[in-house]
């Protein structure tokens, strides 16, 4: 056991330096810092200097395109994003359906989707939950019924985040109605340009438009979109949640957003908030190493199972506590808002001294999802009651 | 003593009730803040005419005499309704500095006030006191009026603000116009959907006649306000927390999933009975500093802080749990339950919150 | 709605400092002062001195020998008792078993057990829990069987608390074997002194001696000591519960533990502790407003209900607090311990100002019962479930 | 960066493990806590025979230079036996401070505490610095130690103390026979079995060649002690929360309740799942504690408060969970579930509780 980078590691690392200095792109830089929205085409940009760095398949096995990183590598990469605030890494393509379509997919498939994943030439998103479905996903109803070379697909997806902006959607559809809720699935990509499919946008409470309802009406998808065996797409789901949970803690985020919060609240006169933060601040270092251990065991050849719903849990739950120590720290200057909506005008609050205030709120009610979303934080107790416990 | 509610305290209940079940449905609740920063000018003439902006005022000015047990009853029926209307602003917080004072302009603007053609909002706190409210940097010097405050509840619509300044080193609370030269509200809807403004005031002209309060009755009637606020913003909350948990009660006998209602997953149930627990004892804790606000209580001050600080931890869990068990449809904004979450938060911050309470209950 | 207390109140108040000052006995005080551990014959003496005051039934009604006292007067002399550290008055006799004779017994039965339980001539104890029944109170096995005259009586109760003690036990027992558990249950008053009882002691991890288990051989009881009607001794079982929760929350001897913390820590140079003191002490006066809410229903003629479960929840959350608060207090002083057993002279270690640190780790142990027992808190949680929330 | 155990590590592991199934099993350790305050004497021969009183002193010194990780790998099991030996008192406390000095006494005494022939324990707490344990009265003037130090480990076994004491203004760790004149003994068993004691130093002659260590190498050694001391018990804790959860699963599912095992209510899964996720999330910052002391990493002292900090908490949480979920039996003396909490209780209270390590990774 060793904590001590090699030289190997420490020139790597100075890689990803180099790489933030030079070429991460000004302008979503720029953006990220001052704290405002980014257009579609900023996280394109964004996306695409990875892909051009080699570095779009992070996770990925080489043969596929990807880097074929040691943990230690991926660690240390996913460190220095967090540290330089670069934006999320959008996970519908590279941690969703690329792996998918690498593990289960046909070699036609491998060649037409994945590079455009890595190069970023396609947006994806999820098609998952139904407005009936929610924590229940097997209890999907949307319909795919084999007509020739097509599918046609009817129902409705929702809670699909930016599908707004998505030119491909993967998706689970009923292609036969059984007995037992999880046969009959089937995992079907959809190209979101094919007539009959509707997107509705979803306002949250804290104001934003990020997630989605999606309808389709005689969907036509060509059978050759079909993801591995037909029926068999609730176990190529399952392997999907168990990656989605992987890395979702944010970890690197979440240590640029405690340093901002620090030098907000270092000249606080009382010491409650403080406590607060290193309290947060060790149960995060306790969730870095667990994803860390996690990591190991993977490299020895293990796969993502129930130990990565802890991730889930823990993550959401520090992400969260993060968001309420904003809101303190901010004290009554939440009040004004400068959402997306709104009749406000440019002008900014005499008492927000940076946007540090105005976002508080809206950061707040927007992480409430994270509890919910990918299997929610209960969802995942139970998960881990029955796989490990065994209770 | 005695803890019943009177006849008239009843009857009051059930009138705010009828009102906002028949008059403020949520649907009409979301347009009123959606379009006009929460106020809507005829429901305040409702309140008018139900006679509700008289409720705190003494006799002599027209009013009905009601103390803080029935403003909290009021309160606590608007929490559940999600009511956005200026009545904290104008009756509560405006009504309490003006009745405490016996000039003929404060008498004059609280008739104006009772029958709803004038708002007046207090203008106190500043952008580099955090919650300490008296160190003020507002002063007046020479007869003119120098200063900005903030987050100045319902500046939107104020006609007038009671501004808290000090003239050399002693309190003194003006009355001043909106309009009058100098004075500039920078103003913005809130994150729960009313409004709050900046308001600048620059060698604004106050002669002694505006005095509404000065020296030592001053500083008192901004933390008798401060009372009186807190307790009904943390009534507001405990109607809202009993709103929360009653609406998650329903929404999971209804909600369907693995087969059955989701009401029969026993962790969901306990999760329930957390949330019906913190909003009963937060409303007993509520039924001590209204008794003892009433009652002029020696204690009523430490007590209201002790159930600012309550309200702030219990109505934060009860908010978060009710989103939680509405999963997806919980962050929706077209659901009322996450704008019950959005208003606590907004309460815990106003007029000092938890962990500002917590300190000043140990300290008192 | 009116918070302020009648001249007649306050006049009451003094009668009740006059009983704590001139009557309470003073070697009873003594020791309570000093933390000393009261023997038998001190319990007797304190609960006579009530009865002498005629006080003892302070919450029975007047027929019966009680006080008939209004909800206020019952909070004051609770409140006054508790600021003078009394002796918990044993809840067994004076709010268990008596209500249930003076609710459902005849009036033989009556005229018997309760005068000497207000006098305190018989100690009772409670025989509900079975080594194999737990919180599923029903599910107990005791029998007994009907033989002329007599109840023949084997099985076995545990966790009776001071039946070392006791002169009389109140036990359920199975009269029937019938399909529903609930049913074929009865009340039976069981005299200690009978053949066939054996008590055994039960060290709990705090080290000391207060509940134990007791063996039923062939006990021959009188059947005249069968409470109401044979087999409906579940009902007069939850109508006890109901009555045990209410008072359990033991808010009066809560506030002079809090006084005690309070001086001990007033010092510390962290605020912290104070910090955790004052939250407690918020929540402590939330639960005397809820018990005093209940009062109030009560005295308009309501029953103790399902809300009184609010009660036991919150109350032992708050007791159990409170002890850790104690143990936080005391740091790293806790690890030398005085209790029954051990090796110790009688010297106190030199880091023990006062008895407040030896003290610490056995009440913070002795506690956690409180959430266990009487029903665990999980279990009052499932009966709010039901009863209130109807889910 | 390497998180994976090494083939010695693991046998390290195997060899504890297969000691304490076989050697100390709860019943055997009850006996020793109940008779002798925790210490067997043949328990501690095997302990010396198996070579584990050897383990972090250097070669030179006659041990086997293991580092902090394969003390935590000790602990770990030690932590899920309850094993009630003082070796964390001699071996790791009194071990580190003489392992800190290069002079012939501290050589001469580990080798005596490797081979089990004397007992030693590190006297430098005293009654009125609460957790500042550098703020010391017991001083040396004229060749004659004075004070009293309290909470001395293994105190009753202890043969010598290095006692922490100043001269003058500097500080100074002496060797002090336990029966020399001016040294008494006042022991108490510990709530948790073991022994502790207060140690008076009355007009002791101590002469130079009793120093073991001065100035700032002195304050340094009980430094490395206490963040050694703290690792050690914070492992054994881990261990605990382990064998906590595990045996409240086993119990559940064996415990009967409504016709069911209690292991199928959904309530109790989930708080299980909280124990586990306590018990794992602990291991790791455990895992980066460990890894930075044996690294001489800046950070580690950091780290180790915040590993001590997070103990507190979790280990309460699953004590206390453990003891509820075996409902009344988790409160009986004669099951082992109640000992961990008591554990868990004194651990937390050990050399600098929660919140005082939470003050201090805030503040370094």
């Amino acid at each position: 056991m060793d904590i001590n980078f090699s030289d190997a590691d420490n020139q790597f690392r100075q890689e990803v330096k180099d790489y933030l200095e030079n070429k991460y792109p000004k302008h979503v830089k720029e953006k990220q810092n001052n704290g405002e929205q980014l257009t579609k085409q900023d996280m394109i940009d964004y996306h695409k200097s990875l892909y051009e760095q080699g570095w779009a398949g992070y996770n990925w096995p080489v043969e596929y395109g990807g880097t074929g990183w040691s943990p230690t590598q991926i660690y240390i990469f996913q460190e220095e994003l967090g540290y330089a605030n670069t934006p999320t890494i959008l996970p519908f393509g590279l941690n969703m359906v690329g792996p998918v379509i690498y593990t289960f997919g046909n070699e036609e498939q491998k060649k037409k989707f994945l590079p455009d994943i890595l190069e970023f030439n396609t947006w994806w998103c999820q098609g998952y939950s139904e407005p009936g479905s929610g924590s229940d996903l097997a209890s999907l109803k949307t319909k795919a019924v084999r007509d020739g070379d097509h599918y046609i697909v009817n129902g409705s997806k929702t809670w699909t985040t930016l599908a707004q902006n998505a030119d491909w959607i993967f998706c689970l559809v009923r292609t036969e109605t059984t007995q037992k809720k999880q046969e009959g699935i089937s995992f079907l990509l959809i190209d979101m340009k094919t007539e009959g499919i509707e997107v509705k946008p979803i306002i949250t409470i804290d104001g934003d438009h990020e997630v989605n309802s999606v309808f389709f009406t005689d969907v036509k998808v060509p059978a050759e979109n079909l993801i591995g065996e037909e029926g068999k797409g609730w176990t190529y789901a399952k392997f999907l949640l168990a990656h989605e949970r992987f890395g979702i803690a944010g970890v690197p985020n979440q240590k640029y957003s405690l340093k901002l919060l620090k030098e907000r609240t270092k000249d606080f006169a009382d010491d409650d908030l403080k406590k607060k933060i290193a309290d947060y601040e060790i149960e995060l270092s306790a969730l870095e190493f667990t994803e860390l251990r996690t990591l190991a065991a993977l490299a020895n050849g293990g796969h993502p199972g129930a130990e990565s719903s802890i991730i889930k849990i823990k993550g959401t739950e520090l992400q969260q506590r993060l968001t309420e120590m904003y809101v303190e720290a901010a004290g009554q200057y939440i009040l004004p808002y400068e959402g997306p909506e709104g009749f406000n005008s440019n002008n900014t609050p005499a008492s927000n001294v940076s946007d540090f205030s105005s976002q508080a709120v809206s950061r707040y009610l927007n992480f409430r999802k994270t509890s919910i979303y990918g299997g929610s934080n209960e969802i995942q107790k139970n998960i881990i009651a029955k796989a490990i416990l065994g209770v | 003593m005695n803890l019943s509610y009177s006849d008239e305290q009843n009857m009051l209940r059930e009138q705010v009730l009828k009102f906002c079940e028949s008059d403020y449905t949520f649907d009409f609740r979301e347009k009123i803040v959606e379009s006009n920063y929460g106020h809507n000018p005829e429901t305040w003439k409702q309140f008018a005419d139900l006679g509700w902006l008289a409720v705190p005022f003494s006799e002599e000015n027209g009013g009905f005499n009601f103390g803080p047990i029935e403003l909290a009853v009021i309160f606590e029926e608007f929490g559940k309704a999600l009511v956005a209307e200026p009545y904290l602003a104008n009756v509560v917080m405006s009504g309490s500095v003006l009745e405490s004072s016996s000039n003929e302009l404060a008498k004059q603007t609280i008739s104006e006030i009772i029958d709803g053609t004038t708002q007046v909002s207090v203008a106190f706190s500043e952008a580099n006191n955090g919650y300490n409210f008296h160190d003020i940097e507002t002063s007046v010097d020479d007869g003119k009026l120098n200063g900005v405050k903030t987050v100045v509840l319902n500046a939107s619509f104020a006609n007038s603000f009671l501004v808290y300044a000090r003239n050399g080193d002693k309190p003194v609370i003006y009355l001043v116009d909106a309009k009058a030269a100098g004075v500039s509200v920078n103003s913005f809807s809130t994150v729960d959907g009313q409004n709050c403004g900046d308001v600048t005031f620059e060698n604004v002209e106050v002669g002694e006649s505006l005095i509404i309060s000065h020296d030592n009755d001053a500083s008192q009637a901004i933390n008798a306000m401060l009372d009186l606020a807190n307790l009904c913003i943390c009534a507001e909350a405990v109607g809202g927390m009993t709103a929360s948990y009653l609406k998650t009660v329903q929404y999971t006998k209804e909600r369907e999933q693995f087969g059955q209602p989701i009401s029969n997953f026993q962790v969901l149930q306990h999760k329930m009975v957390d949330m019906f627990i913190e909003a009963e004892v937060s409303k007993s804790l509520l039924f001590k500093a209204m008794l003892q606000l009433d009652g002029k209580d020696d204690e009523a001050s430490k007590t209201i802080s002790g159930l600012k600080a309550q309200i702030g931890k219990s109505s934060r869990q009860v908010g978060q749990a009710a989103v939680q068990l509405h999963g997806g449809m919980g962050v929706s904004d077209e659901m009322s339950i996450g704008h019950y979450l959005k208003r606590f938060t907004v309460i815990d911050a106003l007029f000092g919150n938890r962990n500002y309470h917590l300190n000043n209950f140990s300290n008192l």
